[in-house]
């Protein structure tokens, strides 16, 4: 898999970390519609029946909600279920036993169960995925106490992440966007963690702090591009764990350049967005003067038409506008230019 | 073979399937040019069952359907140039290019909708149902899914209700042997599905082969003791099978998780020759141009239309 | 049911609007588990099926995906449904057909189809409820474009959010808090509609902005008087509408106060006290400093046991401390005394 | 009444069955004191259900039950004291008074827990048996649900899952006729429960009256099939009645939603009182004595322990 650079994909990180992870620990199986299937879900649990057993990777009925509570039930005696969603929309049938169940179980019993689940769910975007097939919700789940949550970025936090959510005793609701799968970066071949609740300073600079989640890191850095071009320094941070979240180290940023910018893949109102700048202003207040903006999804379903879709997200262009502005106090006209996304025009599947 | 198939009803039936089939096929030829940007869950293989459904019912009764619903949408009525236009992504399309493919509406000809997200049709259909009784109306309703929706919690509960309040409705699941790459026997256990239509006390009726005639004589049938009133819901199970793969266009024997005897024995009772066999030469053909016609036509407009405007992005989320 | 002041309960307030608007429109019908059983939903469906026939307030077998699903349905056809639930924790099953149609089924099909569907949820609290019967859950429904979400607080509100909630063409989620239920107020006796989107100030004061969401208020009420001892004025308001939210009335209260403090009756995190915060500080950063707090339940599950529920809650007495705090600017030591909440601790049932 | 019923067997049932009908009992004369602070959702005159079927079960193997659990939390041997504290929310509770009536746990007896949302453990039990199957355990999973259970959706698919999968589990219903004061008839369509079960290929069996032998030996038999792996899951509908509300303690006759004579014909076959005859008077007793001392003993435990310390609010939300 790996090139000369050592370099891997987002998706092949996923697949090492699982195969890593089931030859350590025999308690270890991944289930969900598809996985055990020729695809082998984008490659991340190709094959892994072959290699591992039945038991160990299969695919289910079209259930969601019992394959949750079941994943849920192996978790309580003691195995480390990964169940898989093609995407993340199909977790609204999941509900009942994520909110109601895993995230209450070791609290409500004393801490006498645990419920080690990994809950994997893809983000589709792009290619007319539309209103039920593109949503991210993670708000939902880093609003219940109980869960935890990531948004891996980079192959090799993906990699990290998903050994560490495997071992975590809790269950952790690990997002993946379908759009970063083809990235390619280092990652090294042993199994390691990246540690929840450590956000990554990707990039630094000194006039405004732009927090982005998920493939929205992607866009932030192509912002930060424009921006540089007319001397505005961006920080970037990817939190990489949504729960818990680093506020730290974003509060040590925005202690630094004053302005905070959150950019979500989801939408803004009671989002993550929303926690962190409110988090934020509840720690500077009275310190700092800072100035915030939040940016997500238009406040709609996603349409499928491509001029509306491409409306409906924020990208490279509109993030650099927004940072523009705050920086510069609303004063003055600025049209980035140069490269956009091309991930995402080109993408024609697989679904 | 039903004896009473007379050559009106044939020709409806063979015109409906004709053109279902074309346009499926346009769709296709036209894919790779990346001017449908959306995901397309073909009917190829399939369409006898929306032809031989829908064609027993009346403009006024209503059908929900699923993602793969372009045979359903057509086989009710639904209008050509605006389907081909979501596809499109234009502001001709049915949804205003909004929906694209998985979402397809046609209120005028009774179609109500699709969803992605696997049986979430099936209790809005019931629910449409509860409404026509509620309004003592003598319409029916259909909702077509597939085989693995049956294994939805879902599919479960809207047929207990349906069965308790008795209401005017057809379940028609399309077993087309596979979700996605995956065989119905590594999924359901047990007897099968009409023994779970059955065990709610609703009459069930599996159909082979896709068997236009005998699908459009059983619905006719239900739904005639439907409007009469002498009973519930009904429920058929459809057999069929896609020639294509689960999304987009194209054979998928590559993935080897079906067989190419298994398609060739379908594809040898392929319903479209079939009812162009029982039908006859000319009057066939003089269908087939028609509907090149229709279809051509459809396509052009679809180009031609233009693009929603940006304004629409934050349209429509609300009704005053 | 009126007293002589023209006073009813939050619960016959309910009642009453459902009454009349099932008069007036034959399209109104009620069902949910339990709506026509000898309890009648605390009296609030109570004989509507003797009343407008079992068509119009039936009980549905334990199938709320489904019942949801069919209340669509029902609505698409041009029914007005009113599905109730005996607690928000139920509506977790019910997520998919909310979440992923009923908010997306209008904009989806570009306007062509409407969603006249309104969704009670009971708030459970107190005599051990514990965690899966307490849960609120409203940022959920906010965070999801396409559903409104109204907690009214009074009998009045109660009445006139109903009606327009059954008149209104699209989903709303309808939070009724529990410990509500008994509390009396003046309520016309004609039909009326209390507009969505308006907040209600409830109490003026110059010191600090004290916004409550649902049981909240009466809490955020007794904080006040608490407050108004040591001499600070506190500024009540209730959104009454938290979708859409009326966020002028809001931030006009905070340009006088410079204090905002939310008290919300769900955890904090992604929350609605979040999205507050956030909107507004976005509104006055660069034209006014403004101090901002949240409080919600503590960032558990909700614990049985009284001495530790009676921690997870916020109450009058340690509103009335954060707020203090706030105005102070942490200064100084205050022990509010006086009366605290009864209806809690009385509160036996019905459940 | 089941012929090999022995008299050690007749001495076990009875001495589990009068211990729970007595802590119930007790709980319904101390409620009034608000010493409980928990809804209580209580098992009279259905204790014989947890009671027959738990007595067939070893210690090691697995219960999930309902928030009506106090009989299969305590049939399964689960800690009395434990059981009281932990509904008057002391410390010593079995989850440290964090979860009351409606969340008994008991892991060291293999009481894994309950639910307050309707058929919520169903598929944990079945993942449950998952594990022990993955292990090659010759262990059985039991779970407990209502007749309401069986309209929720998560019953059929973990059903399904488990009859594909032919899992080690025993699913029992507790027919009392009623959820809540909805009578069975008013929500389920169909042929019954057992229908339903069957429909999966599971077999399934129906026990007339509470009947604790007849439970005891069913679930023995099918306990011992699976164990032997000849078999994967069993459905057992058990017939039983609700003798107090709800919720909480006392009568409910006057709500009118079911008669005096329903529930009188129920008392007469009292399977506490069967028992008892059967077993004979001395020995019979003795058991009542024994349990009377450990039950007072119970509440004077729940009585003086201490209530959780206010940092415990903030604990265990997660596990390192
Ligand atoms: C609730 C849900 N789970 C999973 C999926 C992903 N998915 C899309 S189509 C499909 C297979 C459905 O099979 P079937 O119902 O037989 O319909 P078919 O595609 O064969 O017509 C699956 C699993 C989905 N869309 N919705
Ligand atoms: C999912 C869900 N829906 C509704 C309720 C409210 N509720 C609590 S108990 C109950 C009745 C359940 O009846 P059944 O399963 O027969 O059990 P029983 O109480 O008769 O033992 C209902 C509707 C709930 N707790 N969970
Ligand atoms: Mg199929
Ligand atoms: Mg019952």
């Amino acid at each position: 898999m790996r090139n000369a650079a050592g370099e891997i994909t987002y998706a092949q990180a996923l697949y090492e970390a699982t195969v890593q992870e089931m030859e350590r620990d025999a308690g270890v199986f991944v289930y969900g519609l598809g996985v055990d299937d020729p695809i082998g879900m984008y490659g991340t649990t190709l094959d892994l029946h072959k290699k591992f057993g039945a038991d160990r990777n299969f695919d289910t009925p079209l259930s969601e909600d019992a394959m949750t509570g079941i994943g849920i039930g192996a978790a309580l005696a003691g195995l480390r279920p990964i169940h898989v969603h093609q995407r993340m929309d199909f977790l609204m049938l999941c509900m009942n036993q994520l909110v109601n169940i895993a995230a209450k179980a070791s609290y409500m019993y004393a801490g006498q169960v645990q419920v080690p689940m990994v809950v994997r769910g893809i983000i589709g975007r792009s290619w007319g995925q539309g209103a039920q097939h593109s949503q991210s919700l993670h708000a939902f789940f880093m609003h219940v106490p109980g869960l935890k949550v990531v948004a891996p970025v980079t192959p090799h936090d993906a990699k990290g992440c998903m050994i560490a959510a495997i071992r975590d005793n809790n269950p952790v609701v690990f997002m993946e966007h379908r759009m970063l799968y083809n990235n390619r970066g280092f990652v090294p071949p042993e199994a390691y963690e990246v540690p929840f609740g450590k956000a990554r300073v990707l990039a630094e600079g000194d006039d405004l702090t732009l927090v982005a989640i998920s493939h929205m890191v992607v866009e932030a850095i192509r912002a930060r591009a424009h921006l540089a071009e007319v001397g505005i320094g961006v920080e970037v941070i990817d939190p990489v764990s949504l729960a818990p979240l680093d506020m730290d180290t974003i509060a040590r940023s925005v202690e630094k350049t004053g302005r905070l910018l959150v950019v979500d893949n989801d939408w803004t109102n009671c989002g993550a967005s929303a926690e962190i700048i409110a988090e934020t202003v509840e720690r500077f207040q009275g310190k700092r003067a800072v100035r915030v903006a939040r940016l997500g999804y238009a406040p709609v379903p996603c349409p499928t038409t491509k001029p509306l879709e491409n409306l409906y997200y924020q990208n490279g262009r509109t993030i650099a506008l927004k940072a523009y502005d705050m920086v510069k106090g609303g004063v003055g006209h600025w049209e980035p230019h140069g490269e956009d996304a091309k991930e995402i025009a080109e993408f024609k599947g697989p679904f | 073979m039903t004896p009473h198939a007379n050559s009106a009803l044939l020709a409806k039936l063979y015109r409906s399937i004709y053109r279902i089939r074309r346009v499926e096929e346009e769709i296709e030829r036209i894919y790779p040019t990346d001017k449908i940007k959306s995901p397309v869950h073909l009917s190829l293989g399939q369409e006898s069952v929306a032809v031989g459904v829908c064609a027993a019912l009346h403009k006024d009764d209503i059908v929900f359907a699923t993602y793969r619903g372009h045979a359903a949408y057509l086989a009710k009525g639904g209008d050509l140039n605006r389907m081909i236009a979501e596809l499109y992504g234009k502001a001709t399309g049915c949804a205003r290019g909004k929906a694209g493919s998985m979402h397809l509406i046609d209120r005028a000809a009774g179609f109500m909708g699709t969803s992605a997200i696997v049986a979430t049709t099936i209790p809005q259909a019931v629910g449409y149902a509860f409404a026509m009784r509620y309004r003592k109306q003598d319409t029916v309703t259909v909702v077509f899914f597939g085989d693995g929706a049956v294994e939805e919690g879902a599919f479960h509960e809207s047929l207990n209700f349906a069965a308790l309040k008795q209401l005017p409705i057809i379940f028609v699941c399309e077993n087309n042997l596979y979700a996605i790459h995956a065989p119905l026997r590594d999924r359901l256990a047990g007897a099968g599905l009409c023994a779970r239509a059955q065990s709610y006390g609703i009459p069930a009726k599996r159909i082979e082969d896709g068997d236009t005639l005998a699908l459009h004589s059983e619905v006719s049938l239900a739904a005639a003791e439907i409007r009469a009133g002498r009973s519930g819901p009904h429920f058929i199970e459809a057999m069929t099978y896609r020639y294509v793969r689960h999304v987009g266009p194209g054979d998928d024997l590559f993935l080897k998780y079906r067989s190419q005897e298994e398609l060739d024995a379908w594809k040898a009772k392929d319903e479209v020759k079939r009812l162009a066999a029982m039908l006859g030469a000319p009057e066939a053909q003089r269908i087939r141009d028609e509907a090149e016609k229709e279809i051509a036509a459809a396509f052009d407009f679809a180009e031609k239309s233009p693009f929603p405007s940006p304004r629409e992005l934050e349209e429509n989320l609300f009704h005053a």
